[in-house]
């Protein structure tokens, strides 16, 4: 059981890992603001959710696993209400989203 | 070897103070000299920390058991760095507020905070 | 109108919980890391979301300046008043062991706790109206 | 594993640091800013693991509700230039 | 390897001073204090002060920010380029760190034991004064070190840390909440006392 | 008065989780700590039934978030996929999404629905319209066939 646990949960902290990175990686690559945003998306959600989750099956029943559910619980409902603040007043600021034409094939 | 790895934090530390006090002495604009105070003073706090830690040793809370094998750890790490920063962090970011509110007072008698122009206003009496 | 409701309805839930982690992080400094330095600022980071969305004048209708100015001084007298207490008890200033003779270790705890309550007081006190003074103060053109 | 995913927040952290740094618009930095925070919150747990002392995951609770309060300031800032007026939440 | 994530974390912290003095806009560069403090208080994590991290992280994220860029936004937000050239300021800085530097040749090794600082006060505080405040809550089984440090053995210290706070906050409305000297208020002082 | 005994009780059992240690100082610390905040929200006016969203009970966890966690699996996949290509295949498309939710808290979930899920990032939102910034064009249409807003206006009507 104890072995079991540990494979879970070195997978979600190695594939977390993972995510993160190429969160970091979209948001140093892709072309503008906007899209830079998912980028971050990336390392919001599955990078800090499955790092998290790793970390809680390390934890066992107790407290810690309690806190690591609140941080993730925190974190999901800030990070998006953040982004949408920032991509809100970027919108608003002037900041032109660039799109490829809705009707052109791709 | 073991020299530079054993100093190599002492190093940064006083590269991080020496890029605060840069800023200091070469920007003349007074929220970036402040800026750069800061830098420099978490610069003095980085140092105290370093010199508090102990190899092997862990947080100056009891009780240190390791949480998941529940062994005693070993040693403690310095707590008199820590009760000596804790409260500086605190003071610093109040005379900082006062700075700061010094630099919103001088905007307003001056109407700049570039150090050169507050002086040349200065001599012209 | 509703312009920023997401934003506006997020910080109502999260302002409870970010005051009750400032009390939380008082009350365990003798458990954890934390104390009153730290509660303080959490405690007023919190008003500072709270008047960040909804507005100076709303902030200052909950927590009257005139009130928090007092509080400043309300913390550092607690401190100090602990101290003279302890003298009267027959110790010296701050020996929070004369708060409770027969028990000392109580008294330290009980010293302990009181004092940082103080210290919480005032820096929550300081760095809230500080920001009311930055924030209220109009921009000279 | 720990180390693994200590060593990925840290890289992470300097692809942040270099969007940061680049901008070149204030938003791009704000979401570096933000990216930063959250990696601050996961390093910090792992680190807890990491020294087998998780107790101190407190912190990285109190990162992830202060981040949020920096950035709202940021943005504030950024829209109106003063934060005396209450458009914000109206 | 908590050597290794310190030099990482270090090298982090090197870098990002260095776009603080790069960067002319003011506020790129608060944000990027605001970045050198979040890397300053993991570090302090990764250095076994979990006291003083929280003590950063919540003065860094929470406040030291917000008042930064509130005054910016009473004054400027653009720095004009230096007039002077940097070589004389180069030079001081260069000869004071390389100063510094020879001192530490004569320090004690990252997290040596034996060092002078671990010899004389703090064992005390450690062995002997510990269980004697908190003989109590050892049976439990805790207690914070640093706040009984803090409150009880220095409390004169942090009395003295507690008023300087006090008269600084006092400073800071005395110079801000005074009558404004020109002029005067454009309407913005909605609600004030 | 509801929403404030709702409001308190979760504090109070947050304040336990978070403790750990049950004696019967800091519990009544953390009741005093309690009472203190619920006061203090109300005299800000933030007690309402968006602080204490007694109305939605357990089903935005039982129903919406399983499917919620699927979705955003998939399209992190996606996303993730797209960044590591050298060319990076992606056509930023903006689309605008009707939000068919009653009350201002659904709304607020459907949005951070839509932010949460990579590839799609809701970038404003006036009345019930909400504008979406997409990062692939198949993101956008997900988006547009409406799906998620089903879902979260049934959190708000119990069947």
């Amino acid at each position: 059981m104890e072995w079991f646990v540990n494979i879970v949960s070195g997978l979600c902290l190695v594939i977390g890992s993972l995510f993160a990175v190429i969160g970091g990686l979209g948001v140093l690559r892709l072309p503008d603001f906007y899209t830079r945003m998912h980028g971050a998306g990336i390392t919001d959600t599955m990078g800090a959710g499955l790092i998290l989750v790793g970390l809680m099956f390390q934890g066992g029943f107790s407290l810690v696993t309690v806190k690591l559910l609140m941080i993730l619980c925190v974190l999901l409902t800030t990070s998006p209400t953040a982004s949408h603040a920032l991509a809100k007043s970027a919108l608003h600021f002037g900041l032109e989203p660039r799109v490829v034409e809705k009707e052109a094939g791709s | 070897m073991s020299t530079v790895w054993g100093l190599y934090n002492y190093w940064i530390v006083i590269f991080l103070m020496m890029t605060g006090f840069y800023i200091v002495i070469a920007r003349r604009n007074l929220v970036k000299k402040v800026i750069g105070l800061n830098i420099f003073q978490i610069a003095v706090f980085l140092l105290y920390i370093t010199m508090g830690k102990v190899e092997e040793g862990t947080a100056p809370i009891l009780p240190a058991r390791d949480f998941q094998t529940g062994a005693e750890l070993p040693a403690y790490s310095n707590p008199l760095p820590s009760v000596l920063i804790l409260t500086a962090i605190v003071v610093g970011i109040a005379t900082t507020a006062l700075a700061l509110a010094l630099i919103v007072r001088i905007q307003e008698a001056y109407g700049t905070i570039e150090e050169d122009e507050i002086l040349a206003r200065d001599r012209e009496g | 109108m509703i312009v920023h409701s997401i934003l506006r309805i997020v910080a109502k839930l999260l302002i409870p919980y970010i005051l009750l982690f400032a009390l939380y992080v008082q009350f365990h400094g003798d458990y954890g890391p934390g104390g009153g330095f730290q509660a303080g600022v959490i405690f007023a980071a919190g008003f500072v979301l709270y008047a960040l969305i909804f507005g100076l004048g709303a902030a200052r209708r909950s927590a009257p300046p005139a009130v928090v100015e007092s509080l400043i001084a309300v913390g550092v007298l607690i401190f100090a008043g602990t101290g003279v207490v302890c003298m009267l008890g027959g110790g010296n200033f701050l020996d929070y062991s004369a708060l409770d003779h027969h028990d000392p270790q109580h008294g330290q705890h009980l010293g302990i706790l009181i004092v940082e309550l103080g210290v919480g007081i005032t820096v929550a006190a300081v760095m809230i109206s500080v920001f009311f003074a930055f924030a209220g103060r109009g921009r000279i053109r | 594993m720990f180390v693994t995913a200590v060593a990925a927040i840290i890289v992470t952290m300097s692809l942040a640091l270099l969007r940061a740094t680049l901008g070149p618009t204030v938003f791009d930095r704000i979401l570096a800013l933000n990216v930063f925070g959250t990696k601050t919150v996961l390093l910090i747990a792992v680190m807890g693991f990491l020294t087998g002392r998780p107790d101190f995951l407190d912190l990285a609770l109190l990162y992830a509700l202060l981040n949020f309060i920096g950035v709202i300031a940021v943005l504030r800032f950024s829209k109106y230039g003063h934060f005396a007026d209450p458009e914000l939440g109206r | 390897m908590i050597q290794a994530i310190d030099i990482l974390v270090l090298a982090l912290l090197a870098c990002t001073a260095v776009s603080v003095v790069r960067m002319r806009s003011l506020w790129a560069a608060v944000m990027l204090t605001g970045i050198y403090s979040f890397l300053g208080a993991g570090w302090m994590l990764v250095l076994d002060a979990p006291d003083v991290a929280f003590t950063e992280a919540s003065v860094g994220a929470g406040i030291a920010t917000i008042l930064m860029l509130s005054t910016l936004a009473l004054t400027s937000t653009e720095m004009k380029r230096p007039a002077a050239s940097p070589v004389f300021p180069l030079l001081i800085v260069g000869v004071t760190g390389a100063a510094l530097c020879y001192g530490t040749l004569d320090m004690p090794h990252f997290g040596d034991p034996n060092s002078p600082i671990h010899q004389h006060v703090a064992p005390e505080y450690l062995k002997d004064a510990v269980p004697t405040v908190h003989q109590k809550e050892l049976k439990v089984g805790i207690g914070n070190i640093v706040t009984t440090v803090l409150a009880s053995y220095r409390g004169y210290d942090t009395l003295g840390e507690t008023v300087v706070i006090f008269t600084a906050g006092l400073g800071v409305l005395l110079l801000l909440q005074g009558p404004r000297k020109a002029g005067g208020s454009d309407g913005r002082e909605e609600g004030a006392p | 008065m509801k929403h404030s005994l709702a409001l308190g009780t979760t504090l109070f059992g947050v304040w336990l989780l978070w403790s750990g240690h049950y004696t019967p100082l800091l519990i009544g610390c953390g009741l005093v700590s309690c009472l203190l905040v619920v006061l203090l929200s109300r005299r800000m006016e933030i007690l309402d039934e968006e602080t204490a969203p007694v109305h939605l009970g357990l089903r935005p966890f039982i129903y919406y978030a399983p499917w919620l966690v699927k979705e955003i699996v998939l399209a992190n996949i996606d996303v993730a996929w797209r960044i590591l290509q050298p060319r990076m295949p992606i056509q930023p498309t903006i689309v605008r999404v009707k939000a068919s939710q009653q009350g201002e808290i659904g709304r607020v979930i459907f949005a951070n629905s839509i932010t949460l899920t990579p590839g799609t990032v809701s970038i404003d939102m006036e009345g019930d319209i909400i504008t979406v910034h997409a990062l692939t064009r198949e993101a956008a249409e997900f988006e547009e066939s409406g799906e998620m807003d089903r879902r979260v206006t049934k959190l708000e009507v119990p069947d």
